[in-house]
């Protein structure tokens, strides 16, 4: 295991994209009491996002379009993230890129600034090329660009910043992902995003929810007991502190909240208070 | 177009100061069908004390639903033993503000509020109109209340398709000097066409009032016409929006609304966290018809 | 398109594995009111089916892990065929094998019986290994094994019997699949089966039902997409005649209907009735 | 092992005869809490009709749940203005039972049945042990009053963890000839152990009765016990097993026991629709309480 792994903050925290800029979730406990604060996916240029509607119900799940609205890089470390780590967040930046070239100067400017306590590198949006970013899914050539976007983004980090990479939540596949990604460098996983799906009026669009907890759940189980030396952030449907508990049994070492803080804003604080001082990744990982 | 929604300046709901939001869990205390609308009283302790004219409650919509419904705050009030309590009016549309409006005195569910920014009220006891169209109309009640005390004179419009969905036109007379009634069918007040309720009304209305300010709670394209019409006449316009979106609390990003900064620059703002209310000069009317972002 | 195209049953039957042995299920409406009846998946022997509990619930789904129970070819062919051949149904066959050769000698043997609608070869199980099932998956060799198992079972079958190939609701991976099934001879496809996942006990099990059903249909799309020419069946998470419209909107010819049956068991005879006349797979695939 | 369901015969509930399952919608007649478990009375037409004693209801258990809850049939009423209707006892532990017990009067629900095959009659008016243990001894009050129709002597023997698990005593001496009860802490009746409740009193009360016929409806580790003892004193016995599944209409496999069939080799049969009532000497008690189908 990395000398990083021990420094991948939990055991519970938001998931990319679902914790608003921080202010909106900071009216509802402090952000200093979750393992930690994940942002949007930040990209190098602002995004509008996509059209109407972004985010739609569907049973015991959330489809989603948001499109990765964000304010671009510049804005986000000149305004967003100073205010996060005034508050005594440890922040997680969430970063996407159009080229292996954006990814590592999205690592190589976000490791700069201060207060950064992991950088997670989003290889899982459900339909890169609609959002035109890189395709790291298949076929296998996909696969290296995830490779060589991983060991950029490790150059360009200082040693003592976690990196972290975000994958589908596929069984079948998460495990070969994640050897050339340990390979390449990562310190750790998160697994998975949202499944790619079909929104109702025919647009792609990605389902998260309690719906594909027990998928989440698997690919978790494979790659602990396949890769046990690489900590994995379990992510999806997690609405309970029974659910973390079940992720963490599975074996992750930590867990994140999406879709349930958009049902319930104190899902990730209530979490954190339930799951409590069971930090078992504090032990550096052991199960 | 470069676009974000407005970082930087401490947004009102979000710092957590004593008008932000609380989750907390309600209570239905009452609950009366009047015409197309379900009027619900919700014990929401602390929710009402923070609610301001303009914001709104979000609630749960029943499993397997994970989605919240916004609704407009109707009104304040005090009630024994629960101390203070909110009103919102349901329009049972769809399964979950169905789901709602069915509910049964005495059940519990979450209640996240208030939610979003208010009216800005104007320093000055000026005149003021208020646009309101059928449930929509549920927050320019309030509003009236507390121009009024500051002095302003208080003119209002109120549409609907038809007098089942018109909201409390009789109440809307106590608090304002004069009140004009639009319904698509005619079936009270002035018939206005289905697809320009307010077209006709409208110019005379701000004409007659010399409207210094105008406040809007409508549909999208009633809203439009508003903001044009205002800005026509001169007057300052604050448009309430009912974009669809699914937390409510800032946290999606799903209820996209084109707005220009002062920058001239349009940003796609979040109508539930940077509105609902919005001046109505500065949104791009036309791209939110289009849905774009 | 193949001339068997315009003879695969539909627009409404029941899924693999959850019509029982038709028996149940006529209890409820005539089984030759549906488009078809499928069978539960037949192997070469009779198959006992893993341990208890073997299908819990989740939210908006359920977890399975039945293992294939069923009583064999050779009992299937004597009792239980005849009997629903008998009551007037259309009767889909599905089968799975350990080799090739297998699938090939289930093929021949069922598509020597009189009276079946079609052959559905079950490429989807979401842990063949656990069931001593041939890994038609992964990597790219598994691929060209399902490949070789269409080939084989299209040369065995009579010209005249429609040959389905049943594939996991994955969107990222069905066309690049559907592509090589249709060079090796496949009249139609059913999309998808159950996802992986993790039981609550820590075995492997699957998802099935509405909570899924963006994921399936947006398989659907991609399929009516990139190759219009090659019907397919919509199966995972249709529980309506709703859902039954949005699946055949999204380019399907028919639906099959699973979990929704586990719920109420006249689901498919009430989506059958509400679909009714619409049977557009009848025109030849006009979408 | 090879095993299938038992095929090529046609079993009764699959058949589109009378006796046939039928699924409708039901509507909550009356519901009225006695000890730990809740008395629920369901109109059902055409349901009850077709009951016959050891057959279950399948109820739904709100959504997002998709697994039906099954429940024996405690009896049939003849309800005026609703023909007649079905009683079921629930035991609200989990959340699809806490559903159903907590349905006010007037609410409608999807009811599926008679489900599964009938304890067996004796043709000739045997003595009869029937063996009861907590909810499940639900299914023995209408089987011992057909039993009773047919001469047959009844003797019963109920047994639960406490007084207020224990099913209608009061009710048994009504139609049983001698009733014996048992309970783990002693609240009522016998003490008899937690871990083998009826282990004392059932070869007492099998010697005494001079049983023929042994009916259990019980745990597994119990039911496994009553079959022992019933094949140790000689008398035939049928057994009426909780398993779990998912759906309760055989159509999912979800809920295997292992069944030695007529030629001596085990099978995995389906509880809810082979069952839930087997010949006690035909299921591998061993087997399923190890988990294996
Ligand atoms: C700021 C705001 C204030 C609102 N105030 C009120 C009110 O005071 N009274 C009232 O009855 N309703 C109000 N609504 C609409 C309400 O929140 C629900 O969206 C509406 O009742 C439809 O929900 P449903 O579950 O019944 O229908 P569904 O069709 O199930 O709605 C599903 C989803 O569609 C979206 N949606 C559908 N219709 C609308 C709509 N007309 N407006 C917005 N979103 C929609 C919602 O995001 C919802 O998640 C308000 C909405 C917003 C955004
Ligand atoms: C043949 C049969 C007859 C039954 N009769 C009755 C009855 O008369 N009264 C009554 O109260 N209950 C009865 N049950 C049990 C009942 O159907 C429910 O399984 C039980 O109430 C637990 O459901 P739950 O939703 O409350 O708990 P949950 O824990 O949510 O149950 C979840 C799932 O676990 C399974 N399960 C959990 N506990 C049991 C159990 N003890 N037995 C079987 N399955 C279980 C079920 O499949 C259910 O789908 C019967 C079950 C069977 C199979
Ligand atoms: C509205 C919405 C927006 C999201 N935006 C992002 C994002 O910007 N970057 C990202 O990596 N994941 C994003 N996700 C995925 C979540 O981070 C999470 O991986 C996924 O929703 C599964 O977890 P959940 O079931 O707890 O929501 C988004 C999810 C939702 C519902
Ligand atoms: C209990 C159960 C048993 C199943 N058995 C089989 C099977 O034997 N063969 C098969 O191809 N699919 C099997 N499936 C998968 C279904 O046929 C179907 O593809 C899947 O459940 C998705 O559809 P649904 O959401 O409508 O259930 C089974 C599913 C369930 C829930
Ligand atoms: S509805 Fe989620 S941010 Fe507005
Ligand atoms: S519970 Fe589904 S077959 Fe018995």
């Amino acid at each position: 295991m990395s000398a990083n792994a021990a420094r991948i903050p939990g055991p519970v925290m938001n998931a990319a994209g679902c914790g608003g800029t921080g202010r909106e979730l900071a009216a509802y406990g402090d952000l200093s009491a979750l393992g930690a604060f994940v942002t949007r996916t930040i990209t190098l240029t602002p995004r509008t996002g996509g059209s109407m509607p972004r985010v739609v119900e569907t049973p015991s799940g959330l489809l989603h379009a948001v499109g990765l609205q964000n304010p671009g890089l510049d804005r986000f470390l000149a305004t967003e993230l100073p205010w996060l780590v005034r508050q005594g967040a440890r922040v997680v930046v969430s970063i996407a890129g159009e080229s292996v070239v954006e990814h590592a100067e999205l690592a190589r400017r976000v490791g700069q600034s201060p207060g950064v306590a992991a950088v997670e590198v989003d290889l899982a949006e459900p339909d890169p090329p609609a959002w035109g970013l890189l395709e790291t899914r298949e076929p296998i050539a996909s696969a290296l660009v995830a490779t060589r976007v991983i060991s950029s983004c490790r150059r360009e980090l200082p040693r003592d910043v976690p990196l972290l990479a975000k994958l589908r939540p596929d069984p079948v596949r998460v495990v070969d992902q994640a050897y050339g990604l340990l390979e390449a460098g990562v310190d750790g996983l998160v697994v998975g995003h949202a499944l790619p799906a079909l929104m109702p009026d025919g647009r792609s669009g990605a389902l998260s929810g309690p719906a594909l907890f027990p998928v989440a759940r698997r690919c978790v189980a494979e790659l602990a007991a396949a890769v046990p030396d690489l900590p994995v952030i379990g992510c999806g449907g997690v609405g309970s502190t029974a659910d973390a508990h079940a992720m963490l049994d599975a074996g992750a070492v930590a867990v994140q909240i999406g879709t349930a803080l958009l049902h319930d804003p104190t899902a990730v604080h209530r979490i954190a208070a339930g799951v409590g001082g069971d930090r078992r990744h504090d032990t550096g990982g052991a199960r | 177009m470069t676009s974000t929604p407005p970082p930087g300046d401490p947004a009102p709901t979000a710092a957590p100061t004593p008008t932000g939001p609380v989750h907390v869990i309600g209570e239905i205390l009452h609950s009366r069908r009047t015409g197309a609308y379900q009027h619900v009283t919700l014990a929401a302790p602390d929710v009402a004390e923070r609610v301001r004219p303009g914001t709104v409650v979000a609630l749960t919509a029943g499993e397997p639903r994970l989605g919240r419904r916004l609704f407009w705050v109707r009104g304040v009030r005090t009630v024994g033993g629960f101390g203070s309590a909110v009103e919102i009016v349901v329009e049972p549309t769809g399964p979950g503000s169905r789901w709602v409006a069915e509910l049964p005195v005495g059940a519990r569910l979450p209640v996240t509020g208030p939610l979003g920014r208010p009216f800005s009220l104007p320093r000055d006891p000026v005149s003021c109109v208020l646009v309101g169209e059928e449930v929509a109309a549920a927050c320019l009640y309030p509003l009236a209340l507390r121009l009024k005390e500051r002095g302003c004179a208080v003119t209002m419009l109120l549409g609907a398709r038809s007098e089942s969905h018109l909201l409390a036109a009789l109440e809307a007379r106590r608090t304002a000097r004069s009140v004009t009634v639009v319904t698509a069918d005619g079936s009270v007040g002035r018939k206005g066409p289905a697809d320009d309720l307010f077209g006709a009304a409208l110019p005379e209305v701000l004409e007659r009032a010399a409207a210094d300010v105008v406040y809007a709670a409508a549909t999208t394209p009633s809203l439009a016409r508003v903001a044009r019409a205002a800005e026509h006449h001169g007057a300052w316009c604050q448009t309430a929006l009912t974009q669809p979106g699914v937390c409510g609390t800032g946290l999606c990003q799903g209820c996209a609304v084109p707005v220009a900064g002062e920058d001239g620059l349009v940003r796609s703002a979040r109508a539930c966290a940077d509105g609902p209310v919005f001046r109505g000069d500065r949104v791009r009317w036309d791209e939110l018809a289009g849905g774009a972002p």
